[in-house]
């Protein structure tokens, strides 16, 4: 079994993402979604730091230092946009007012916890960003990861050991080998990927799956 | 005649204290004001807690009046970034103290001291590390902590106009958190890319109205240089801009 | 294509039901959504919730619907106007339930109902009848009472530009209690005096992100008449006003 | 002894307000100081409806609906005005950002307790409106009254019998017969208008009067 790769995973979330909504991809791998949204169309991209309606990477000479996403990347903005301060920005955040938001994990618990700022490491510089904020703000929490970690251990787990970033607030996970669901009793598969196989899963997570309807 | 121009940064950062609280604008380097930093730098107040989204990038602005031993506490929300490395110098030297905010929870408790809010009730970090030592409540079946407001002695902001009346715009992303901290400071100090007639900003579109605003100084313009190499961008007329460097 | 905009007014409030809490713009007559009132009286929900600075002015519009009999509760600051005879009577009657709420608390408990704050300490009220039930509490030496969020099923509000994507301008003091309105309902309708294209409004300026917004009105040109009487005014294009009756 | 006539009041409070001041001036008879703030001088007129700016009120036939005041007469905006929501505008209150603002009242004690909102005389509608904001919101509330209600009672009294707009918020009170500061010890005579004297103060007030240092 061959997992999927980062881009085919982006390709993949982009495809459930239905027009009309009002999406934060975070910072990190999910921004790679901007990129692979179906042309034509109409999707609302939010970021943080104060604007709905951003578009994609500028061409280099048109590089605008006050225009950034929320990884301080350089940004546009579509006809259309809005800019906001950041109270206001994470005030549709808190309010439930985004429809989706994708954020990377460091792990994800079968109550849909989720651990994606910190290991916890001493001596480690610890920062939080909007990362709390989002994962309680949207309507779907969506985390996008490979579903091995680099040691080889599962990001899909019974408990989260690391610090956690939000309570039971992940709804959807897409690794590179599966998409599933977290249900009130833990993990569904939604859809195998890359020719995994449920059992597979299984002996990578040490979790016991549902499969799918 | 009201006219809150001020001629020059030095001027405007003139009367801040050692032992200040001062919040800085900015997210990453939109928004940072720079010019007012580089000006509290050489005036020379320490013992200074800085309010601000992210703790430096590189070794100017912030970072600049980090590495001089200015700062007793940051409170942020994220002060690991690439580029952050005058920050982690001193965090792992225990040189420097940390109140690490979620960011929504920083921009709504500024808000709340700028609003007169004596506390709010919000569901972000619930159940995490950072609502340690927290009053939770569960409010209509969901779980909230208790977070109160962050005020400031000073407030030392980015803005794109300003007028003499202190109103201001602000330009795309750079707005960010210059209108929340500029309600919640005693003194706010705006440093602008244009002083406008009185009138020029249109009164539908201010974002920041003067009540907020004590002092506004006009900055030169622009460049966008990354550890003095170009990468790029316009000024703020559309121009390219030159590199500095 | 995302297509906020509606075609009348009836369509807008097709489907509020029986029962449901109504937040409804304005204060006074000011961003009143005279039309989409009117067509929320002809849809005909009852039992109703509403959130209004106001109980309604003259005999059109909120009074209107009041007067129906449409409402089993207000939630306002100020009912007692000298043209609201409608509520006046209802309420001597004891024929509606009034939950009187001081201004800027209505306006906070709105805003942190789209905020998603869960309650918040406000100074406002404090030691007064209003404040009976309340928790009070004394932080930094001041004393508050808490305050809940206070969210509907649907806002109906009045505003001066809308585009396609129901991002909204709203014009002078006519913006009032829109902009809060729009983030605390499930559903936030606009009547617009002008639908304009998609990059229309300044990205800078855009009061109301679409965000909020489900749909989206055009009316006709608006008459600002008294009881029938023409009291003077221009229209939004600064023509003056026709004299309507 | 003659008491000053409302215009007078508005006259001598209007004296009081320094260049720069942010001003709110309620509904009512206090909104008569705008007409008597001194010519060339800038003082910034906030009403609670979402204007910072105000100016004076419109001739005939330039009113404009969508721009009025607290009390819903039209009014005009200032080159260097602002407009925004009610939750900013009160929020600019709330958080004492006002210099002054300038109320009506029914009842001052003799600490600073405001009641102007309501006499709770049965079957009256009820109605607040910002009036509590306002009580607790400026840097500076001042009340602008006759000294005597319809009835011959006093206004100023040693504890309000009225209900409470807010409790220990007024500084000043303006009346027609005298000029009073709110101190920690009670009413002090800071300006005697009328030709009142102190002792007539205390008989027609009930009160024991501090004189002016």
């Amino acid at each position: 079994m061959t997992g999927l790769g980062r881009v085919e995973l982006a390709q993949r979330i982009a495809r459930d993402i239905p027009e009309g909504a009002y999406v934060n991809l975070g910072i990190g791998a999910p921004t790679l979604v901007a990129d692979h949204l179906p042309d034509g169309l109409e999707i609302i991209l939010h970021t943080e730091n104060g604007l709905l309606g951003m578009g994609r990477a500028p061409e280099p000479g048109a590089v605008d230092p006050d225009l950034i996403n929320a990884g301080k990347q350089p940004v546009t903005a579509l006809p259309g946009a809005a800019y906001f301060h950041h109270a206001d920005s994470f005030g549709m955040m808190r309010g439930g007012h985004l429809d989706v938001c994708v954020l990377g994990a460091f792990q994800v618990s079968s109550s849909g916890d989720l651990a994606n700022w910190s290991t916890g490491a001493p001596g480690a510089i610890p920062a939080v960003g909007g990362a709390m904020d989002l994962a309680i703000g949207a309507k779907s929490v969506w985390v996008m990861t490979d579903l091995l970690a680099r040691d080889g251990t599962s990001k899909l787990v019974s408990e989260c050991t690391y610090p956690l970033t939000g309570v039971a607030c992940v709804s959807r996970v897409y690794t590179d080998r599966a998409v599933f669901d977290v249900m009130p009793d833990g993990f569904r598969v939604r859809e195998l990927l890359g020719g995994a196989t449920v059992a597979e899963l299984e002996s990578l997570t040490a979790l016991t799956l549902r499969d799918r309807p | 005649m009201i006219d809150k121009t001020v001629a020059s940064a030095a001027d405007a950062v003139f009367g801040i204290e050692d032992g200040s609280t001062v919040m800085i604008g900015g997210f990453g380097r939109a928004g940072q004001p720079v010019e007012l930093i580089d000006a509290l730098i050489a005036q020379g107040a320490g013992d200074l807690t800085i309010v601000s989204n992210n703790a430096g990038n590189g070794d100017t602005g912030l970072a600049a009046l980090l590495a001089r031993g200015r700062v007793r506490r940051m409170i942020c929300s994220f002060p690991r970034q690439h580029d952050s490395w005058v920050f982690d110098g001193l965090y792992r030297a225990g040189k420097i103290e940390l109140e690490l905010v979620p960011q929504g929870n920083l921009a709504e408790r500024i808000r709340a001291a700028g609003a007169g809010i004596g506390g709010f009730f919000t569901p972000t970090g619930v159940g995490t590390d950072l609502a340690q030592g927290k009053e939770e409540r569960v409010i209509d079946g969901r779980r909230y902590i208790l977070e109160h407001p962050i005020a400031a002695d000073v407030a030392l902001i980015s803005a794109y106009r300003g007028d003499r009346w202190g109103n201001l715009v602000y330009r795309e992303t750079a707005r960010n958190f210059g209108p929340v901290m500029a309600s919640a400071a005693t003194v706010t100090v705006a440093q602008v890319d244009h002083v406008v007639e009185l009138g020029a900003i249109e009164p539908e579109s201010v974002v920041t109205p003067g009540i907020f605003v004590d002092g506004v100084v006009a900055v030169p313009p622009r460049r966008w240089v990354d550890h003095g190499r170009f990468v790029g961008g316009v000024d703020i007329d559309g121009e390219p801009l030159e590199v500095t460097r």
